[in-house]
């Protein structure tokens, strides 16, 4: 505990300072001490606590319930308000509806209910509290120098830098606050705050789109928390249980409780824009791009996984178990296929990131050791690659202009550092020896094993189709533009900072991932299970991959000396005997010059967006509740 | 030991032409010459070939084309002109908008002559470029 | 910046035998745009004329192209005479209808060839290029050249073929039969072949028309045109069938084509079996053209039209062909936009172009 | 529709000799028809010059004056109307072709045995 | 012998309308420079042809009829560059590079033509 | 230490052998090729002719980057091939394969010429074909062996085949394209004509050519050991007819090079994922119904 309040405090105190802060040098100094302090603090925080299990109980202090619910009123409050202004009563209603639910119960019905350790951190949250801590105050550092370039280039937007820095980091104590807290009303409350600090970072430029994609955002995440909490409360009314650990031990047969998971488990599905609740996420790339890497990648997103993770001990093979699990795997297969037809490339990266984290809810919903390790690996690995992809692609857009992954040819004539860490995120989040390749193979692994076929051939489609996507990209930012001209480098320290240490946690975590799983993973779930476990990728391999690694990294350099003794002779390319010398046009018809233009293959007729999404939707709510009518009531 | 005479990889190309010399030269792909016999590929992309089968007059808009193309051929690499029009421009000479035989452009190693030339004689002109070929190598070596 | 892809295709191509330039403009694979680029094979042998006499340039008319060389000379040959008003005698009409459908049997077969390598099927290539070499043969046998024939000139013919060497082409063709028609089967029925060809490059009946396109083209989309029927040559003389289809796609074409090989293998042992015995194979030519005429005659790819006007000197005024493949450019362009990359070579040979006809 | 239609085709020519005429191992015979390249007979010739007029490439030259009668074989189209149009007979198509060469600038002078030409060119 | 119908140029596109509404095809547009560009438009119903003729002084202008034959385009391009007849509102106008011919100037500053 | 030695003898051996065998199997796949088009076709050693050919010409190149990505992808399908051939993990060997594949594609992307580029799409779309496949024979392996380890198979009592059946016929299909056979020869062709010109390829001369070649042998190996293991255990006879079912299913390779018409992309996704899943996932879904 004692701990913990720097952490969650901090956090809210840059927030609330940096909220009246109006030059540039004041956001640099404070956001960079914010970032600063939430990275070394989480770190030291991790470290002290690497060995035990933080528990603490809050029954001493049942009067946090009542500035709690305070808060929510407000948080409610201002929903509703926002909601009926512009006009979406659904917001309005879902937010109603959900606070009068959760004040009944807390007034009325709590009392009877004993909540063992309110705040309770085992290796799992502490990995979480690394990521949010690290990867976010990266995020955070990096955000500084990105929004003062964001709004030389949008002179259309309001500068509101405080309130942006202001709820990132109102967010991170969220976060904080999410992961610790066993006791669900308290999560519930972080988890609301996850929700508006997002709506409020989506609506940031206050343009139309924003606002809508802001309401459809808050929509979706209402509804869940409203399933939240209905599943709180039937846990609370029917079995007493407020607090995860209790909860994994409710017999998995009982069907009202197994309802609640369920609910539960849609709230989290909805955070982490699972199908059908997916659309959200895409919406809100509108917003800056840190607010993205870290709200709806890196961090937010992933609490939804995090709360299945938590719920795992109680799906496996029952009907919601398989619900979720299918759930995941047709998001995993739909969000690859729509990557494909997407240029713009954070709409990739959106997408792609609800592809995985529909693996992730797959394996964390198998409810088996390696998939669990495998649910875990990847969250690690694509919190990582993925924050720093977000940024990268944010510098790429200051650099060239555009975030169209068609212009980004020739990228690495550009500029040689940005291109680099694009190249390492995209590396890390398909190529062979990289993590969520690893992560992947104990998921098929775990997927054979427990005989999920089904899935399973969705995971070898989905993950070929990844490739592609990814691949193409890859091609664009390398392909020789036959660029001569380089425009200027004009990343900040603090972007190449975060940027450069994003790339380093890639490579490092990889290559270290026995030892994540060895002293994190491992024994979270020999805990938790209650069972003798290693890591599912053997030795032999895993020193085959590390080996892979090396040589990736060591090939090149073997390679200089090579190419100073074999000096080819530079020809120029082959266009059918029309090229006008330099590379970059040909004679065309009609006596012009045509310059070369390559684009790459989207396949739009094929992989239509509305088409798919609704057949992915219509799949999805019709498998549900078939497992449901299954499940409870044969 | 050098590869370079069992394994001539060419290119055709065709300018200003009828096609009579040009379906000649495909037709010794065919099985009646099989030329593959020797090694000899077909491969319709400069920077393979080893050797340019040629079977145009060149015209204004020709010159280009066929210059980069031969630029576009890594060394050791030789020139086969393939009919008489390549050679002269043969009944097109006196045409407004023919410039001449192949060699006003590129060195010509060897001309076949023919028109059309037959099968045998474009066989007999790249077994004669081989040797060509084997020269030039031998002179890019020292 | 790519926002499309745009392929320069061509003048030297693998899939494009001869050079021709087009800016293909893509999205994916799919073409949007195809605009041409042509004058590479531009020689501007029409002027020639002005240099050669008109006997000489029957040489020249036949090196329009190299493919469907025979029936150049015997259009010119035949504008040339109708200005004269010369009557030729009929073994010269029988001898001329001979050549003309071997070179057409020639031209189609090196077509379907042609046809099987842009579907990317090598090995059917090869056979129907082997079938054709027989064709050159009984050239060979004949006239002394394979591909450019010298035998036509004004007035008649230069060369006989004696009884022997008839029957030995009635003969080859016999025997050729049970050959061709396995391969054509396997380009009229084969799945692989199918799925490339029907369906793509659709041509209706009314696009065709407005569009010009004429020969086999036009008949795949059901139009009946056909030059033959004007009744030159010894045409009048056999009987023979207009291959027409409906569908108007590029296995449409196919068909058509094949079947004419078909046709004319007929049409020669017609003539061989109507063979007029006098031994008269051309008239005296006197005097000079003066005048002008519009010949038309079925070449393999379709109508060509030859145009002389004389002066009354040695040297002609004017000389012009239009040749079916320009006719059949237009058509080829439309039918492209839409397409499929990997359609382009298909659909580009189904209108069996020939740039060097085309450009003279 | 079927597949496979071509298996027959391609099955039964692997057991069939293959078609190669296996040139330039063994060398091609000509019909005596074939129009490879013009030889003269130049004892006959009289220098009238009607070949050279006749022929429609002009690679024929003939110059009365110093008896000399020349064939530039790269011009030649071989269309063998020198050959019909020569009043003395003396020009005939002969069924080989010219050899490819190196040099395109042969010329073929009636006046120089052939041999000790091929060997200046080369 | 064939017959040729000689119009003036401005009756051009009503007789180009009337054929294209009689269902003929264009077969060719050919041009032959003498004193005068001499220019016939042929015009192919089944084995029927019609040939129009028109005489025009050198730098005259000529309506395209490729409004009415979409087609016609190429030939007018062709005789266009080959003769330097002045065809005007060509649908696709090549301007010059149908062929790509090499020009020569000559004195007066005239593209040597064709013709 | 012996057995360090011993093992780095068997890659030596690996490494030199893979090529030749490859080598000459494409050597064959020629000559059989040229037979079934009624031709004499080159000699055996051709392909090797051509090889050291290229290594022995003047290498152009249009940057500085394509012949390094195309060393990197030699490397790892030598790698790959080593890790098959010393019995590793399957997976892991298609995991490092597709490493290769990829490392192929990105030597395409950097030249950025027309056709090259259009060959590396394709080349993409089929991998995209192929990959469920390979990776759901990896998985059906799986199931049947019970490991994922490939020198597992010669502790079987009886050989995989009997139990994936359908994935093996799901696998031979799909190596067509693997070994860049008609109909799916879509990115490059061995053939001359294709409409992007030589595709991926096309700006490679000289050694990179070559490395290309090579890896291409490498890769015919690959594809004909994952044959292997479809009909090889514990006896020695079970190897030999391995070892033959695999020149056998080279050979209907070739018969289908030569009987069957490019195919276009479309088309090669639709029936490659359309035949993946028929025959992957009746297998899969059969055998873990019954076992
Ligand atoms: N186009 C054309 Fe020709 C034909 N047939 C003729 O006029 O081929 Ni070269
Ligand atoms: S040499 Fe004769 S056959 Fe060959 S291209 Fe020239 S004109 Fe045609
Ligand atoms: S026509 Fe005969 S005789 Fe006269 S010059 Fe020629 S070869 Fe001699
Ligand atoms: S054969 Fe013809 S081209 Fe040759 S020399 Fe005689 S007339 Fe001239």
């Amino acid at each position: 505990m004692s701990i913990m309040i720097p952490l969650i405090v901090f956090s809210l105190v840059i927030a609330l300072v940096v909220r009246f802060m109006k030059t540039q040098k004041a956001f640099a100094f404070t956001v960079r001490l914010g970032a600063a302090g939430v990275i070394v603090l989480s770190i030291v925080y991790a470290v002290c606590n690497f060995n035990n299990v933080v528990t603490f109980d809050l029954s001493n202090y049942e009067w946090i319930k009542y500035p709690v619910l305070a808060l929510e009123l407000l948080i409610t409050g201002y929903i509703v308000f926002r909601g009926i202004s512009s006009k979406k009563f659904l917001v309005a209603i879902f937010a109603t509806l959900q606070f009068g639910l959760i004040a009944w119960f807390e007034l009325t019905q709590e009392n009877n209910i004993t909540v063992k350790n309110d705040i309770y951190i085992d290796k799992i949250s502490l990995l979480m509290i690394l990521i949010i801590g690290v990867v976010g105050g990266l995020i955070c550092l990096y955000s500084v120098e990105y929004m003062k370039a964001y709004h030389h280039h949008h002179p259309e937007f309001e500068d509101r830098r405080g309130f942006f820095f202001s709820v990132l980091f109102l967010f991170t104590a969220a976060m904080f606050g999410l992961v610790m807290f066993n006791n669900m009303t308290l999560m519930l409350f972080c988890w609301e705050i996850t929700s508006l600090s997002s709506f409020l970072l989506i609506g940031y430029t206050k343009t139309d789109e924003a606002v809508n994609n802001a309401f459809t955002a808050l929509v979706v995440n209402v509804f869940g928390g409203l399933c939240f909490t209905i599943g709180i409360v039937i846990l609370g009314m029917h079995s007493h249980v407020l607090d995860f650990n209790s909860l994994m031990n409710l017999s998995n047969n009982n069907t009202v409780v197994m309802l609640a998971v369920l609910l539960i488990a849609v709230g989290g599905l909805t955070k982490s824009a699972q199908m059908p609740f997916s659309k959200w996420l895409l919406g809100a790339m509108v917003a800056p791009t840190p607010s993205s890497a870290i709200l709806h990648s890196s961090t937010m997103v992933k609490a939804g996984v995090y709360l299945i993770i938590r719920l795992a001990p109680l799906l496996g093979s029952n009907a919601p178990g398989y619900t979720v699990a299918f759930v995941g795997g047709i998001t995993f297969m739909y969000g690859a296929f729509m990557a494909i037809s997407q240029r713009d490339a954070k709409k990739i990266l959106a997408f792609s990131t609800i592809s995985n984290l529909g693996l992730i809810v797959t394996c964390a919903s198998l409810n088996t050791p390696e998939a669990l390790w495998a649910a875990i690996m990847l969250i690690v690995f694509h919190a990582i690659s993925k924050a720093l992809l977000f940024l990268t692609v944010g510098s790429t857009e200051h650099q060239i202009g555009s975030r169209d992954v068609e212009s980004m040819d020739g990228l690495v004539n550009v500029s040689k550092a940005v291109s680099m860490c694009l190249i390492i995120g995209i590396a890390g989040m398909f190529i062979a020896p990289f993590g969520m390749l690893i992560s992947k193979w104990a998921a098929i692994k775990a997927l054979i094993d427990s005989g999920n076929i089904i899935i399973l051939l969705i995971v070898a489609f989905g993950s070929t189709v990844t490739m592609f996507f990814w691949t193409k990209w890859l091609g664009k930012i390398i392909a020789n533009a036959h660029n001569k001209k380089k425009i200027d480098n004009t990343l900040r320290f603090d972007e190449k900072a975060s940027l450069f240490s994003l790339s380093a946690m890639v490579v490092i975590v990889c290559a270290g991932h026995p030892l994540i799983s060895k002293y994190i993973i491992t024994p979270y779930i020999q805990n938790n299970m209650g069972i003798n476990f290693s890591s599912p990728i053997d030795p032999v391999a895993t020193t085959i991959i590390i080996a892979m690694m090396c040589v990736l990294f060591i090939l090149p350099l073997i390679f200089v000396p090579l190419y100073h003794a074999h000096k080819e002779k530079p020809s120029s390319i082959y266009m059918s005997g029309e090229n006008t010398g330099d590379d970059e046009s040909f004679h065309g018809s009609l006596g012009q010059v045509q310059s070369v233009e390559l684009q790459n293959w989207y396949m739009q007729g094929i992989f239509k967006e509305v088409k798919w999404c609704s057949w992915a939707s219509a799949i999805v709510l019709v498998v549900g509740l078939l497992s449901i009518v299954g499940g409870f009531f044969l | 030991m050098n590869m370079i005479k069992k394994s001539p990889w060419i290119l055709h190309y065709d300018g200003s032409s009828c096609n009579g010399c040009d379906i000649e030269v495909l037709a010794c792909l065919t099985p009646l010459y099989d030329v593959e016999r020797f090694g000899i590929i077909n491969t319709g992309n400069p920077k393979h070939a080893d050797i340019l089968l040629i079977t145009v007059s060149v015209n204004e808009q020709n010159i280009p084309v066929v210059k980069q193309l031969y630029d576009q051929m890594p060394n050791p690499k030789a020139v086969v002109a393939v009919g008489i029009c390549a050679a002269t421009g043969g009944i097109f000479k006196e045409c407004y908008n023919v410039m001449g035989g192949i060699d006003k452009v590129i060195p010509v190693d060897v001309y076949v002559p023919g028109c059309a030339a037959r099968p045998e004689s474009i066989i007999e002109g790249v077994v004669k470029a081989l040797g060509v070929l084997e020269s030039k190598r031998k002179a890019n070596e020292e | 910046m790519g926002n499309r892809t745009i392929v320069p295709f061509g003048p030297q191509h693998p899939v494009l035998p001869e050079p021709i330039h087009l800016d293909l403009v893509l999205e994916d694979e799919t073409v949007i745009e195809a605009i041409p680029s042509i004058g590479f094979v531009h020689r501007g042998l029409e002027k020639l004329v002005e240099k050669k006499d008109f006997q000489q340039y029957v040489y020249v008319a036949e090196r329009i192209c190299g493919i469907c060389s025979f029936m150049h000379g015997m259009g010119y040959c035949m504008a040339v005479e109708n200005v004269m008003d010369l009557k030729l005698p009929d073994r010269a009409e029988f001898l001329r209808t001979i050549w003309a459908e071997l070179s057409r049997i020639h031209s189609h077969l090196l077509w379907l060839g042609l046809l099987a390598d842009a579907v990317g099927f090598e090995s059917l290539f090869m056979h129907c290029w082997r079938l054709r070499e027989e064709i050159l043969d009984l050239f060979d046998m004949t006239t002394g050249g394979r591909v450019i024939f010298s035998v036509c000139k004004v007035g008649g013919v230069r060369k006989d073929i004696d009884a022997e060497k008839l029957k030995k082409i009635v003969e080859v063709l016999s025997n050729m039969d049970s050959s061709l028609r396995s391969i054509t089967k396997i380009f009229l029925s084969d799945t692989s072949i199918i799925s490339r060809m029907s369906g793509v490059g659709v041509l209706s009946p009314e696009e065709a028309f407005d569009l010009g396109a004429v020969g086999p083209m036009a008949r795949a989309s059901g139009i009946v045109v056909d030059d033959r029927l004007l009744g030159y040559g010894a045409y009048p003389h056999v009987k023979f069938e207009v291959q027409t289809a409906t569908e108007g796609d590029c296995y449409a074409r196919t068909k058509v084509r094949i079947n004419e090989i078909f046709e004319s293998i007929s049409i020669i042992k017609q003539c061989v079996s109507l063979m007029p015995s006098d031994t008269a194979i051309d008239v005296p030519v006197k005097g000079n053209p003066d005048g002008e005429y519009f010949a038309r005659l079925e070449q393999p790819r379709g109508e060509v039209v030859y145009y002389v006007k004389g002066n009354g000197t040695k040297f002609l005024d004017r000389m012009r062909v239009r040749t079916p493949t320009f006719a059949n450019l237009p058509p080829l362009l439309h039918t492209l936009k839409g397409v499929d990359l990997a359609d382009v070579p298909v659909l580009v040979l189904t209108i069996d172009p020939c740039i060097s006809c085309t450009e003279r | 529709m079927s597949f496979f239609q071509m298996a027959k085709t391609v099955l039964s020519s692997m057991f069939k000799k293959p078609a190669t005429l296996n040139y330039p191992v063994k060398p091609r015979e000509y019909d005596p028809i074939v129009r490879g390249h013009i030889e003269i007979e130049i004892e006959k010739c009289i220098f009238c010059g009607m070949c050279q007029r006749k022929c429609p490439t002009g690679a024929i030259k003939v110059e009365r004056a110093e008896k000399r009668w020349a064939i530039e074989p790269f011009d030649c189209i071989q269309c063998n109307n020198c050959a019909e149009s020569c009043p003395k007979d003396c020009l005939h198509m002969h069924n080989t072709a010219t050899p490819a060469n190196e040099n395109r600038d042969l010329i073929r002078d009636a006046r120089i045995s052939v041999d000790a030409e091929d060997n200046k060119d080369s | 012998m064939q017959n040729f119908k000689i119009i003036g140029k401005d009756d051009l596109l009503s007789v180009a309308t009337q054929m294209k509404y009689d269902h003929y095809r264009l077969a060719q547009i050919s041009c032959t420079k003498k004193d005068k560009l001499d220019l016939v438009y042929s015009f192919v119903k089944d084995y029927d042809l019609e040939n129009i003729r028109i005489e025009l002084e050198f730098d005259e202008e000529i309506e395209s009829i490729s409004g009415i034959y979409s087609y016609a385009f190429l030939y007018e391009n062709e005789i266009k560059e080959l003769f330097g007849v002045k065809i005007m509102r060509i649908s696709l106008d090549f301007n010059g590079t149908f062929y790509k011919i090499k020009k020569t100037e000559s004195k007066n500053g005239e593209v040597a033509q064709n013709g | 230490m012996n057995t360090v030695l011993f093992v780095i003898i068997k890659i030596l051996i690996i490494v030199i052998a893979a090529p030749i065998v490859g080598g000459l199997l494409s050597g064959v796949d020629r000559k059989l090729s040229a037979k079934m088009q009624r031709r004499k076709g080159p000699p055996i050693l051709q392909p090797f002719y051509d090889v050291i050919k290229l290594f022995q010409k003047e290498t152009t190149t249009v940057n500085n980057f394509t012949r390094f990505y195309v060393a990197i992808s030699l490397f790892f399908t030598i790698f790959t091939v080593v890790l098959f051939c010393l019995g590793m993990d399957l997976l892991l060997c298609v995991f490092s394969f597709t490493l290769a594949c990829m490392f192929f594609v990105i030597a395409g992307y950097s030249s950025y010429s027309p056709f090259s580029f259009i060959g590396t799409e394709r080349e993409l779309i089929q991998i995209m074909c192929y990959e469920p496949m390979i990776l759901i024979a990896a998985f059906g392996y799986y199931e049947a062996a019970g490991t994922f380890s490939i020198g597992g198979v010669f502790g079987l009592s009886s050989p995989v085949i009997l139990k994936l059946p359908l994935i093996f016929i799901g696998l031979t299909y799909i190596l067509t394209i693997k070994l860049r056979k008609s109909p799916f020869d879509l990115s490059m062709s061995h053939h001359g004509h294709q409409e992007i010109v030589k595709g991926i390829t096309t700006e490679l001369t000289g050694s990179s050519l070559a490395m290309v070649e090579i890896t291409h042998w490498y890769e015919t190996i690959f594809s004909l050991g994952f044959v292997y293991i479809f009909f090889a255990y514990n006896t020695t006879a079970s190897k030999i007819i391995a070892a033959v079912i695999c020149l056998v299913v080279y050979f209907l390779e070739i018969l289908i090079d030569n009987t069957f018409a490019r195919v276009k992309w479309q088309s090669a996704l639709k029936y490659s994922w359309i035949i993946t899943l028929i025959t992957g996932a009746l297998n899969l879904l059969y055998f873990n119904f019954f076992h």
